[in-house]
């Protein structure tokens, strides 16, 4: 017995186990609740490098699960896009699981905590379903795992948080039933569920209107989920209400993995010229996605709650990933790829260091920033890394998925876009030099002199991890670049 | 003709899914938008299951003793296992929206969308 | 709003109507819903799982893990009622 | 809004039906592979039987038979033994829920042991079923509070 040759299952089953033997520890030794809970999301991370390395080493894994023939059992493929994806998602929920810890406590009643960290560990066991398997029906069931663990930590938030919430469930019931009716539109004419198979069915049927409808209510449906611009109702609430944990953790990965999805369904599901040359669906996405990059960036700026404007600029963030995606040459996927890493740990940091000044002040509003480097040096610090990546400034890690987003851009001829890109990195400029002057040159007579020190140390480390990663990520993208994401591109680019 | 003969099946159930998401985006009641919601699902169950059905068929529990097994003769078992798993999820579903609905009552004494939005806007 | 919502429902209708009009009839034995998978479910299910009926033997065999799946979805129903409603005794904040 | 009522007739009817409406819930669950049926519907008429309890008895004479704690701990407790079965699976070497591998353990041929294996999962469903329709019901109608009287 080779417990590595199990890993891709193993990063399934052990978080939703472990959500289960959480109940039992809330009645044995409720202590044991969050150390236990940490340990298991850190067997994650070290089973999610695991993979990744096996799929460096010997190219795509494939499990059968139940021993069965993959068209009539359910097939888990992996290859150098979700072996990335797993990484992000483990490394962040494992993180934001270390945050949680003193910035929950203020947030949530003790005796509900236990219930908090299985329903944690039940989001990152959707998620990592979603990533890992290779039927589109087995996808949708994790699907509604993590919709429905998300619904529910977003509810327990502050009071306005419910009704978020509750938006959020309209919204996102929508989004599955949507995928639902894909999935079943597809059904109807080839008799398949599995993406292995379907994508050697599927080109015989291109000309079959069913095959497009399918596609457009995926699209649609997925793009409900992560938030595609005029359908980005449910997602500044939800974030901005929800505990600062929990719109870290779902910032940081719900989103990341609609993205990880859309790309899936365009280019492996269906071939990248069907989506790209025989339909307008990709010259669609992309003027949608540049409507969204421009309006998410231009609502930003008005915005003066903290978490509020992060929400805003995630969505134009979105913006760019879907953009990537669609413009169909090599620079734009690789800079959209890249920059699910890099959104993904900066939006991770900014929502981390929002939730902490919200510990330490008990607001969110940008005016209450003034003067803050003087009690929380380090924090401050870290918040200035991740603000210089988000607006693009070189070493950070921002500054090269842009980069390669506009070349492609550039190439591909969207002129507009290209502009459209800049002028969001010039607003996320102004926003974050605003915060930034406020924090380190505004000495206002009027300011309250707070007397606190640093955050706790438990909330300390995840912000510095993840601020150094940036930097870190930022030296070796090209690194990244070359050893995985060169592998995800899709035939044709 | 024909195309009515063979299709109006399908017609009924996707009249039905957009009754409910009319419900669910135009109703400012939150209870009937969530039984918008269940009236979509269970149309796309509906809709899912009438695929199953083949003509002349009987339901796909074998007997024994045969020897030969027809699969014309059988419906299709697959359509009914998503659609158990999409019950399943429909019911929780409904479950944690009721949850949401009841806090949402507690806090505003409320069912209404409106009358919530307003109440916000006045403490603003 | 509401006749806004209107025209919305009513496109999404008319695209999914229109289109049905390439999919196989009702009831044909011969749609590739019918002979592509399922054949092997009910030709093999009991001579590979011993189980007459189909559904079960699909439901908890061949894609036994679904089946995982959507108890856990109905285990975070649950979980989240809890999370959401519950009031403890030992629990003063709510 | 579960008040305490009364009434002779549907006690005495509800005092007959349950131990009847579990036997036949059993029954569903373990005849899944001959007939329609399993985990799910099982466990379905199983969490109504209790459910009916609350209705016709009251919320007290429920939790007596059957306390919250025991509940949230069957909830879990179902599907640990799914998952947990295909852990064992694994352990013996084979993929996750491969059923026909417990025939290391169980002494009967790799097809029979799949049937075997398929009704020990039925009942982890029923199980969890019955605890969360259970849950469910009484976290909704109390608001939470899991006692009788108003809201």
């Amino acid at each position: 017995m080779n417990l590595s040759e199990h890993s891709s299952i193993l990063i399934v089953v052990i978080p939703l186990i472990a959500s289960f033997v959480n109940i039992f520890l809330n009645f044995l030794q409720r202590k044991l609740c969050y150390p236990f809970f940490v340990l298991v999301l850190g067997i994650c991370v070290a089973l999610s490098i695991d993979i990744l390395c096996q799929v460096i080493n010997f190219g795509v894994l494939r499990y059968r699960l139940g021993g069965w023939m993959a068209p009539w059992g359910i097939e888990y493929v992996i290859d150098h896009l979700n072996a990335y994806l797993i990484v992000i998602v483990s490394s962040m929920s494992f993180i934001v699981a270390i945050y949680s810890k003193d910035s929950v406590k203020k947030e949530i009643s003790k005796a509900k905590l236990p219930y908090f960290y299985s329903t944690y560990l039940l989001l990152a066991t959707g998620l990592f379903g979603i990533t890992v398997t290779g039927d589109i029906f087995n996808l949708y069931v994790f699907l509604e795992i993590a919709s429905l663990s998300a619904y529910a930590l977003v509810a327990i938030g502050e009071k306005r948080s419910v009704l978020a919430s509750f938006h959020y469930i309209i919204m996102g019931t929508i989004g599955a039933c949507f995928y639902l009716l894909g999935v079943g539109y597809i059904y109807i004419i080839t008799g398949s569920l599995n993406i292995s198979d379907l994508t050697r069915l599927l080109p015989s049927l291109y000309e079959s209107k069913v095959t497009l409808t399918a596609l457009a209510f995926f699209i649609v449906g997925i793009g409900i989920k992560i938030a595609l611009f005029p359908l980005h109702r449910w997602l500044p609430d939800s974030y901005t209400f929800a505990p600062s944990a929990v719109s870290a953790f779902a910032s940081a990965t719900v989103t990341k993995v609609g993205i990880y999805v859309l790309i899936r369904i365009s280019f492996t599901l269906f071939e990248p010229k069907f989506l790209i040359e025989m339909t307008p669906l990709s010259n669609i996405l992309i003027w949608w996605s540049t409507i969204a990059i421009f309006f998410g960036s231009l609502i930003a700026i008005g915005q003066k709650d903290f978490k509020r404007t992060l929400s805003y600029i995630l969505i134009a963030e979105i913006g760019y990933m879907v953009f990537g995606i669609n413009i169909g040459n090599k620079e734009g996927f690789i800079g959209a790829v890249l920059h699910i890493l890099n959104d993904s740990l900066m939006i991770g940091c900014l929502f981390m260091i929002a939730g902490g000044v919200f510990y330490r002040i008990g607001s969110r509003n940008i005016e209450d920033f003034n003067g803050l480097n003087r009690n929380m040096p380090i924090t401050m610090a870290a918040f200035t890394i991740a603000a210089l990546s988000m607006i693009g400034i070189p070493p950070t890690a921002g500054f090269f998925s842009k980069w390669y987003l506009i070349v492609g851009a550039v190439k591909a001829g969207y002129l507009v876009s290209a502009v459209i890109l800049i002028f969001s990195s010039l607003v996320n400029a102004l926003i974050f030099f605003r915060i930034l002057e406020k924090i380190y040159f505004t000495k206002n007579e009027n300011t309250p002199m707070y007397n606190f020190r640093e955050l706790p140390i438990s909330m300390m480390i995840p912000i510095v991890i993840t601020a150094l990663a940036i930097l870190i990520i930022g030296l070796y993208s090209g690194e990244i670049i070359s050893s995985v994401i060169k592998f995800s591109l899709p035939k044709g680019f | 003709m024909e195309t009515v003969i063979g299709k109006y099946n399908y017609w009924i159930y996707i009249a039905l899914m957009m009754i409910g998401f009319y419900a669910m985006i135009a109703k400012r009641n939150l209870v009937k938008k969530i039984v918008g919601m269940n009236i979509f699902q269970t149309a796309i169950i509906l809709f899912f299951i009438s695929t199953a059905y083949k003509k002349d068929a009987t339901i796909p529990i074998l007997i024994k003793s045969q020897e030969v097994i027809d699969p014309a003769k059988y419906i299709n078992p697959l359509p009914h296992v998503l659609m158990l798993t999409a019950i399943v999820v429909m019911v929780s579903t409904f479950g944690v929206a009721l949850a949401v609905i009841m806090m949402l009552y507690k806090q505003y004494k409320t069912l209404d969308e409106d009358e919530i939005i307003e109440i916000l806007r006045k403490k603003k | 709003m509401k006749f806004f919502a209107l025209i919305i429902v009513i496109l999404t209708g008319a695209v999914l109507i229109y289109s049905t009009l390439d999919m196989p009839d009702w009831g044909d034995p011969n749609s590739p819903a019918s002979l592509h998978v399922s054949p092997r479910y009910i030709e093999k299910t009991i001579e590979e799982t011993a189980t007459p009926n189909a559904v079960t033997s699909v439901l908890a065999d061949y894609r036994g893990y679904d089946t995982l799946g959507e108890t856990t979805v109905i285990f975070t129903a649950a979980v989240v009622c809890i999370l959401l409603l519950r009031r403890f005794e030992d629990d003063k904040t709510l | 809004m579960i008040r305490l009522y009364d009434d002779l007739i549907i006690q005495t009817v509800c005092r007959i039906m349950i131990p009847l409406i579990q036997l036949f819930a059993f029954y569903v669950i373990a005849h899944g592979h001959y007939s329609p049926g399993g985990g799910f519907q099982g466990g379905c008429i199983l969490g109504a039987s209790f459910i009916l309890m609350v209705i016709a008895y009251d919320i007290n004479w429920m939790k007596r038979r059957f306390s919250e704690k025991k509940n949230t701990l069957l909830m879990a407790f179902g599907v640990l033994i799914y998952a947990l079965v295909g852990v064992l699976c694994i352990l013996l070497g084979a993929e996750y829920l491969n059923y026909g591998i417990l025939n290391k353990i169980i002494p009967t041929d790799s097809v029979k042991v799949r049937a075997l294996g398929t009704l020990i999962i039925e009942i982890g469903v029923g199980i969890t079923v019955m605890a969360v329709m259970v849950s469910i019901f009484l976290n909704l109608t109390t608001f939470g509070k899991h006692e009788k009287g108003e809201v």
